[in-house]
């Protein structure tokens, strides 16, 4: 065997990767531009109804009369903040609660793990679902559902991490020179111990999308009218035989926003493996 | 001559698991140990016997649970202000950990002179650099790209940064080449000369500590069992214990290995009572078993054994 | 579909439903569903025809009104006896009777009973404070149901979980929330009926798995589509209810701010397009509302004034109103169900062009209704139907709820509907509903848009269908072809 | 078993007890905090205040939130799990009713979502490098960001509605109706919740097959079946079992989703219906339900893993 | 008798779709009751060397060319006793199961012998201990398991990667002790890698010195290490103090080993060496370690 042989494959595949971060670039870019590319007020309704794709609606327009594409456009705003706020909110509880506990330990770890461990044996989904029944639908509540129960997992990932950098040597050298419990923590704990959850951070940010759309499915969703994929899909799926493009269009945004998300941490997690 | 820093019957238990229960298991044991200024102190022992417990304690990672460490003569608090903890610094083992891998050696560098101006750090930054033997390329180099001797020359010069007077060096050249601990050996010589730096230098490598101490301790299962200057100590060990272990060191004379079969040391858990080191002690009498053994000295070495000096070569 | 074609016997049917019924205590009904599956099983005194524009016998066979003596006499059937052979006789029904008086919930439509009489055992006499025109259309309502005297000697509970009557069909099997299989009755009165051996329906929430078992006929039809879905459903096999007895509208809290005020609630009236409005949330398949009461009930003569609309005009009532600009108005809307949300959006959309700040908000059905219950809310959007045929069903209703939830007195209405009541001839009754046609007009209790239609999928096997406007049908006459 | 084991074991059977009480105090919450007032959901929307708050003291809703911790523990302590509010019947008898469809599913999806993730991590393991391997990691990132109700409607109105091999929904009377109904939404859950399988099972098989032990074991001449099995299976197996349990948890949220779309008369389905509802009783008895499903699940999934790794301890 | 003979071993790694001849013509031969020690630097290919002979290359490196005749069985003891025992295995049980592999014994006999290899190996109590998981055991304790492993499989030649570089001084001396005494008692031959001259002074008959990959220094031990003929070898016994050489400075080796992506054909320690000069930049292959004859690919061999 020679290294071609071996190296090709290698190769071959790094277009999906660079694709994916050329996708999500770009929707990113749609997204900050949307009022700009949106050929219509994504709220305008009219009797236009379900019109099958034409030059005037690229997309085709929806059950309001509404311009498909311009909606998918607003939709991208509101899908990539609820994303980045349903699993950076969870993220920033946990790293806090998780880092604390870990690098301090004592009693304070005791409970956070107790609590933890109580938390991870509980039917998270189940009670994502019983928690927005609670709250109600709504854009508060999904957060405040996500963040109530996606701290857990961070705190768990930060934890560990944090109590393995934490007998690294370079982090009693800092406190040796002088710097503060907490300057140490900050400025030597913390940026190392991040990796994992960074990486677990993207594939979060796709089951986050996920979930929305699964509470949208229920009905459960953001306020009624927000331009929102998960709710675009759930309200085009009575017409998914006569006008599938409805369903069709959100859904693929869907799936490449969250695989492409996903695809960086996957660049992530090869590139330590290759280490 | 006065002390620069003393341990004085220092004591650092852990809990630890022992089946169903947790104990208290004392890794250092009420161990007295001085360093003058200037001087080179090696600290060898096996395995598992409280070297690194004991060094950690000295530069204050560790809090003694009893006895206490003295820095020019006055005790240390338990929790020691920063600037008392810059005056004791440690290079450690590891040189794949001691560094921050995600900070640049400039960065690492600067951390401790935060308080000077811009222009200052950059000047002592290269000042510390150039004193460990680096040149400024490596200025921005992370510590994965530096080779093990590099970086344990970079954590040698962020302990330098802030003018420390005395450095524990936990087995600091064990994980490197032979050739490059050497040069790396070398370079913390010079460093003694150049700043009078006191250095307790924690090996298991009798002959590493040979060549580089000014005196050598010997621990065994958490206690100070000889001391004493270092030619005096290889040429004359006054305990059972320093003289298995340099019997057991290969050397380039004999072909023969050394005498016996020593076996593993007791867990801390199940002290043997009497002489720590008489169950495996190839000179062990009745008495061993019952007392402890006295300490014994003669001019500036000291030796803890009921037969200090006399047991001869079995 | 048509009742022609050779008489069949036997065969099988499965119907679908989105929803369960709601037990098999009377006294529980909400769903439409339960309003006509109850009566399949135990049967009442009299039923609806099957245009719902009358009531026929049932169980009894004939009944007087005696307007002056304030009475019903009803004569049963001779030789009556209930599924599991015990004789049926006027002790059973007159227990009945007094079942319905004293329900926690549909008590109230049956108020006008002061007592029941049993000269002979096949005689029941229902005593009333007057002379209720309304009482006997009622009791053709699927919640009028005959059970056993002392329920057969079990506890109400017990009895309700399996229940006995003298219906065209006893329950074969139940799951709650899965499928009701109902069996042929042998012992029903009548041996012609029922046509079928088996009727089965399941509850199926999903309308795309609906629609999906539909088209590959692992059901034969669907209660009750969302108007949605109309376009999936071959041309053939749809089948409309137009008109309906179903109304829906805005409700409006009128006990607090900014709903109290009649300038906002004609506001948000002139601001609806009603045009427009059935258009866009139903397709075309509704009529805009031109009235407060629906068309497809027996004896709804519409308002004779019109339900105007205009932008103009109601940004002028709006600014005339109490209504603060900028401050928000919560509309509350059913969460389940994407065509809700949908009229909500286009309900918010019109009224935010005339300057209200309307915040949109889902709710689950249960919660909105205790929310309006409790009156607390702004505007909510939502359908009533009536579950029989009279007018004074949907009155009863906006009685009892205090002209659905506006908190508004209900004097006048409340008055038009003892009129109703005891009227005894055409002219009468359309007086008293013009009464409060005119009143809800004027007094805007809610704020009526549309009468939509409503949408049956029924595939070519199924004969016999006969769809009352508010949607029961007899399924003792259902054949399987 | 040894000490460390031992100790897991009590450990992790205690702490089921406080995660038990958490999870009925948050279900016993749950109805407090929930909108909508369970005296209206049974006085029905004509009824007056006052028969509703009649309905409510019937019910002792009036009563302190702990008196009806309470009342709601000591009825269950009875296996009472108490009566749906919309129908009267007992909740048991709806959840007996329904749990067979659930079982069903689960069984379906696991073996499904085990059939269809094991080649993968096979191949993703043994060959990582391989063009398969790697168009099958791509299509494992799309797969696992397709929400599973698209998939499911996708696989009912293509492959069943165009081809009528399979019902497109329902549960079956018979034994092989029912396993023919199982078909699309098995396929379904398992296509959702095999891309994690898939991956993680890579993942820990890679880390075993470069494992030095297994190195070892290959240098003594170890191969085949015998290898496998007592150094491969036995290794990988702890992960694996954590994994499934991972999973079977994952599809239970899945069955929520599947159930409603597939018209199939399961729990999760019943517990969407209950909560739309506001049937109360129903809503907590669920969660309890699929809470201690759940918990159950991963109390045996640890103590299989300390059965099989002898290195567990608290 | 020649027990294992290698042949111009060439290993290849791949880095960064780059091939890395990392192992060039590597060739010795081992007989029995021999010990052949190799020396070198950290990276210059020792650990590879043994697992090519093995044929237990890690993953990303190939073997390129060159041949491995072994008369008797081989075994390999590895540096990290840890990882090199199954965790999950009472350790008597894994020895079990290598003698019943390689000698089709029952059950109980494979456990008779696993308590066997553990008396000899000087575990004590052995029987206690063949219940024993490897987390149970201490380093010195794993290590000597990892031996009697070894021994089980009854190999021909042992190959031992710095088997004792985790270990205590006192330890050490016991496990060479142990190695020595299996060597004497079988007639086992043995390769014995390390970075510790002095370990390798006390227990090899020959020596081979690597560096970057190649032998380039082959002979008799006292010969090699006494009277070394190339300016590496010298200047490697020298970095490394022993208890009865000069006090003083220590002597490094100037500079570092080159990288295998610059490895050359030239000598590739001239970078390094005080010797240098011209013709050290001509083809310099490295040198077989098979005979009991002194050599050395330095070409100023005869003058050092
Ligand atoms: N954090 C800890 N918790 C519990 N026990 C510990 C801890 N650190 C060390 N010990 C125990 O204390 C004793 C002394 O450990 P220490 O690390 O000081 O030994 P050492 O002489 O440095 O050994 P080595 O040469 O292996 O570094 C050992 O028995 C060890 O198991
Ligand atoms: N799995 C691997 N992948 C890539 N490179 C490798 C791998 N294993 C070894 N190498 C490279 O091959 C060369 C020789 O490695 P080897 O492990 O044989 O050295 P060694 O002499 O045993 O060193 P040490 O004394 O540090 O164990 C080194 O340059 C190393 O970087
Ligand atoms: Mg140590
Ligand atoms: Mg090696």
């Amino acid at each position: 065997m020679t290294a071609a042989v071996t190296a090709a494959p290698r190769r071959g595949f790094a277009w999906i990767r660079w694709s994916a971060a050329g996708l999500l670039a770009l929707v990113i870019l749609a997204a900050v531009l949307a009022p700009l590319l949106a050929t219509a007020d994504p709220a305008q309704q009219t009797l236009d109804q379900l019109r099958p794709p034409s030059a005037a609606h690229p997309l085709g327009t929806d059950a309001l009369g509404r311009d498909v594409l311009s909606r998918l456009l607003f939709a991208l705003r509101t899908d990539l903040l609820l994303m980045a706020f349903a699993a950076g909110l969870p993220m920033l509880v946990g790293t806090v609660i998780g880092a604390v506990a870990g690098y301090y330990g004592g009693l304070l770890d005791v409970a956070v793990r107790w609590v933890a461990d109580i938390f991870q044996a509980l039917p998270v989904y189940v009670l994502l679902i019983a928690f927005v029944f609670v709250l109600g639908p709504g854009t508060p509540s999904l957060l405040v559902a996500f963040g109530a129960l996606g701290w857990v997992v961070y705190a768990r990932l930060i934890r560990t991490e944090v109590r393995r950098v934490r007998e690294r040597d370079y982090i009693s050298a800092g406190y040796l020179l002088g710097l503060s419990h907490t300057a140490v923590l900050v400025r030597h704990v913390l940026p190392n111990a991040l990796r994992q959850s960074l990486v677990y951070l993207t594939t979060d940010m796709g089951m986050a999308l996920q979930g929305i759309a699964v509470l949208s499915f229920f009905g459960l969703g953001v306020e009624p009218g927000t331009p929102e994929l998960g709710a675009m899909v759930s309200e085009a799926q009575v017409f998914l035989r006569s006008h599938w493009w409805l369903a069709a269009f959100p859904g693929l945004v869907i799936v490449i926003l969250g695989s492409s998300v996903a695809a960086l941490g996957d660049r992530w997690t090869e590139r330590e493996e290759a280490v | 001559m006065s002390e620069l820093v003393r341990a004085e019957q220092l004591t650092v238990a852990y809990a630890v698991q022992d089946g169903l229960f947790r104990r208290r298991i004392r890794a250092v044991d009420g161990v007295e140990l001085g360093l003058a200024r200037g001087e080179i102190l090696g600290l060898v022992g096996e395995s598992g016997c409280g070297k690194s417990t004991l060094g950690r304690a000295i530069v204050g990672l560790t809090l003694p649970s009893a006895g206490r460490v003295l820095l020019d003569g006055v005790p240390v608090p338990r929790r020691r202000p920063p600037g008392m903890r810059r005056r004791v610094q440690m290079i450690y083992q590891d040189p794949g950990s001691s560094l921050d891998p995600l900070r640049t050696v400039a960065q690492t560098l600067a951390e401790p002179l935060r308080k000077h101006s811009a222009d200052q750090v950059a000047h002592r930054t290269r000042e510390l650099l150039e004193m460990v033997g680096l040149g400024e390329e490596h200025l921005r180099a992370r510590p994965r790209e530096l080779s093990g001797g590099q970086r344990q020359r970079i954590a040698i010069a962020r302990a330098l940064a802030v003018a420390p007077d005395v450095l524990v060096a936990d087995e600091a050249v064990a994980s490197l080449d032979a050739s490059v601990a050497g040069a790396v050996l070398n370079l913390l010589c010079e460093l003694r000369e150049r700043l009078n730096l006191t250095v307790l230098f924690i090996s298991h490598d009798l002959a590493v500590v040979r060549r580089l101490c000014d005196r050598v301790a010997v621990m065994y299962l958490g206690r100070v069992v000889e001391e004493g200057p270092a030619a005096e100590v290889f040429a004359h060990p006054g305990h059972p214990y320093t003289r298995v272990l340099l019997d057991a060191v290969p050397s380039a004379d004999r072909r023969r290995l050394g005498a016996r079969a020593l076996g593993e040391p007791p867990s801390p858990l199940h002290l043997p009572p009497g002489c720590r080191f008489h169950p495996r002690c190839p000179a062990a009498a009745t008495r061993c078993g019952t007392a402890a053994p006295p300490e014994v000295r003669r001019d500036g070495h000291r030796v803890a054994c009921h037969f200090a000096w006399q047991a001869q070569e079995v | 579909s048509d009742s022609g074609g050779p008489a069949t016997r036997g065969g099988s049917l499965t119907i679908l439903r989105a929803a369960d019924i709601d037990g098999w205590d009377p006294d529980k009904a909400i769903q439409l569903a339960t309003f006509q599956t109850l009566p399949q099983v135990m049967e009442g005194l009299v039923r609806p025809s099957a245009d719902g524009n009358s009531i026929q016998p049932a169980l009894a066979e004939k009944w007087k009104l005696d307007a002056k003596a304030k009475t019903i006499t009803f004569t049963l059937r001779p030789g009556l006896a209930f599924s599991d052979g015990r004789p049926l006789t006027s002790e059973d029904a007159a227990f009945s009777v007094g079942l319905w008086r004293k329900g926690l919930s549909m008590g109230s439509l049956y108020a006008a009973i002061t007592g029941t009489a049993t000269p002979d055992d096949r005689t029941l006499v229902i005593k009333m404070k007057k002379a209720s025109t309304f009482t006997l259309t009622w009791l053709s309502n699927g919640s009028s149901v005959i059970v056993p005297k002392d329920f057969g000697g079990m506890s109400r509970k017990d009895f309700f979980a399996k229940p006995i009557g003298a219906g065209p069909f006893v329950v074969g099997s139940y799951q709650p929330g899965q499928r009701l299989v109902l069996e042929r009755n042998r012992r029903y009165y009548d041996p012609a009926r029922p046509k079928l051996d088996h009727l089965t329906y399941e509850v199926v929430a999903d309308p795309n798995q609906q629609m999906l078992r539909y088209q590959s006929r692992q059901a034969d039809a669907i209660e009750a589509v969302p108007l949605d879905l109309a376009g999936q459903i071959p041309e053939g096999e749809r089948v409309l209810v137009h008109p309906s007895a179903t109304i829906h509208g805005i409700f409006v809290n009128a006990a607090k701010q900014p709903g109290n005020d009649i300038h906002f609630r004609r506001a948000v009236s002139l601001a609806i397009d009603r045009g427009r409005y059935t258009q866009a949330v139903f397709g075309g398949l509704a009529a805009p509302a031109t009235g407060g009461l629906p068309p497809g009930v027996q004896g709804s003569v519409g308002c004779g004034c019109t339900y105007e609309t205009g932008v103009e005009k109601a940004k002028a009532e709006l600014a005339k109103s109490s209504y603060q600009p900028g401050t928000k108005v919560e509309l509350v809307v059913d969460a389940t169900t994407p065509s809700s949300t949908r009229a909500g959006e286009t309900a918010a959309a019109q009224l935010r062009a005339i300057g209200i700040d309307v915040d949109l908000q889902k709710l689950e059905v249960q919660v909105l209704v205790d929310r309006q219950a409790k009156g607390a809310y702004d505007l909510s959007l939502g359908e009533v139907g009536s579950v029989s045929p009279t007018v004074g069903d949907i009155f009863g209703l906006i009685v009892a709820t205090g002209g659905l939830y506006s908190g508004l007195p209900m004097k006048t209405i409340s008055d038009a509907f003892d009129r109703l009541e005891v009227a005894q001839t055409d002219q009468e009754r359309a007086a008293a509903v013009r009464i409060a046609e005119t009143w809800i007009h004027d007094n805007l209790p809610y704020i009526p848009t549309a009468f939509p239609d409503r949408l049956f999928a029924v595939s070519p096997k199924v004969k016999g269908l006969h769809i009352t406007p508010f949607l029961s049908y007899p399924a003792d006459l259902l054949q399987a072809a | 078993m040894s000490a460390g084991r031992l100790r897991f074991v009590a450990g992790r059977l205690i702490q089921v007890v406080p995660v038990l009480a958490a999870l009925l105090l948050i279900v016993v919450l749950l109805q407090q905090l929930m909108p909508g007032d369970p005296g209206r959901v049974i006085a029905g929307p004509r009824a007056s205040a006052e028969q509703v708050a009649q309905v409510r003291r019937d019910l002792g809703l009036d009563q302190p939130m702990l008196v009806q911790f309470w009342t709601y523990v000591t009825h269950l302590a009875n296996g009472d799990l108490g009566r749906s509010n919309r129908t009267g019947i007992p909740i048991s008898t709806i959840v007996g009713d329904r749990a067979g469809a659930t079982t069903w599913l689960l069984i379906g999806g696991l073996l499904v979502s085990t059939a269809l993730a094991a080649p993968a991590a096979l191949l993703m393991a043994l060959r990582p490098r391989s063009a398969a391997a790697r168009l099958c990691a791509r299509s494992l990132t799309i797969l696992v960001n397709c929400p599973p109700f698209w998939i499911g409607l996708m696989l009912a109105s293509l492959l069943a509605l165009r081809t009528g091999w399979l019902p497109v929904g329902g549960f079956g009377e018979s034994f092989g109706e029912r396993l023919r109904s199982m078909v699309l939404p098995s396929l379904t859950i398992a296509l959702a919740a095999m891309p994690l399988l898939a991956r993680s099972g890579a993942a820990s098989l890679r880390q075993v097959l470069v494992a030095d032990h297994v190195t070892t074991a290959r240098s003594l001449g170890l191969s085949g079946w015998p290898l496998v099995r007592r150094h491969l299976l036995r290794n990988a197996l702890p992960p694996a079992v954590t994994l499934l349990a991972v999973q079977a948890a994952a599809l239970l949220f899945g069955a929520v989703v599947v159930e409603q779309t597939f018209g199939l008369p399961g729990l999760g389905a019943e517990m969407v219906n209950a909560a739309g509802q506001r049937d109360f009783p129903m809503v907590q008895a669920l969660t309890l339900i699929f809470g201690t499903a759940i918990i159950a699940i991963n109390l045996l999934a640890d103590l299989m893993v300390a059965l099989l790794d002898p290195r567990t301890t608290w | 008798m020649t027990l294992l003979q290698v042949d111009e071993l060439r290993v290849a790694i791949h880095r960064r779709e780059k091939a890395l001849l990392v192992l060039d013509g590597v060739s010795f031969a081992v007989s029995a009751g021999q010990c052949l020690g190799i020396v070198g630097e950290s990276g210059c290919g020792k650990s590879l060397t043994l697992r090519a002979t093995m044929g237990l290359l890690p993953r990303g490196a190939v073997r390129t060319g060159g041949e491995v005749r072994a008369g008797r069985g081989l075994a390999m003891v590895f540096q990290d006793s840890h990882a090199s025992l199954d965790p999950t295995m009472r350790v008597g049980s894994f020895i079990a199961d290598v003698v019943r592999r390689r000698r089709g014994a029952s059950r109980a006999a494979g456990r008779r012998r696993a308590v066997e290899l553990l008396a000899a190996v000087g575990v004590p109590d052995p029987d206690l201990r063949s219940r024993a998981y490897p987390h149970e055991l201490s380093g010195g304790m794993r290590q000597r398991v990892a031996i009697a492993l070894a021994l089980a499989t009854d190999p021909g030649v042992l190959l031992c990667d710095e088997p004792t570089t985790a270990l205590d001084v006192t330890l050490q001396a016991e496990i060479l002790r142990l190695l020595g005494k299996a060597r004497a008692e079988r007639g086992l031959g043995m390769v014995l890698v390390s970075h510790d001259v002095a370990v390798i002074r006390q227990v090899a008959d020959v020596v081979a010195v690597m560096y970057a990959g190649q032998i380039i220094e082959a002979g008799p031990a006292p010969e090699v290490l006494g009277r070394p003929r190339h300016p590496y070898t010298r200047a490697l016994i020298e970095a490394v103090p022993t208890l009865d050489g000069p006090a003083g400075r220590f002597r490094p080796i100037p500079g570092a080993p080159p990288d295998p992506a610059n490895y050359t054909s030239a000598c590739r320690f001239s970078p390094r060496c005080g010797h240098r000069e011209a013709a050290c930049q001509g083809v310099v292959p490295g040198i077989p370690a098979l005979h009991a004859r002194h050599r050395s690919s330095c070409i100023h061999e005869e003058a050092i």
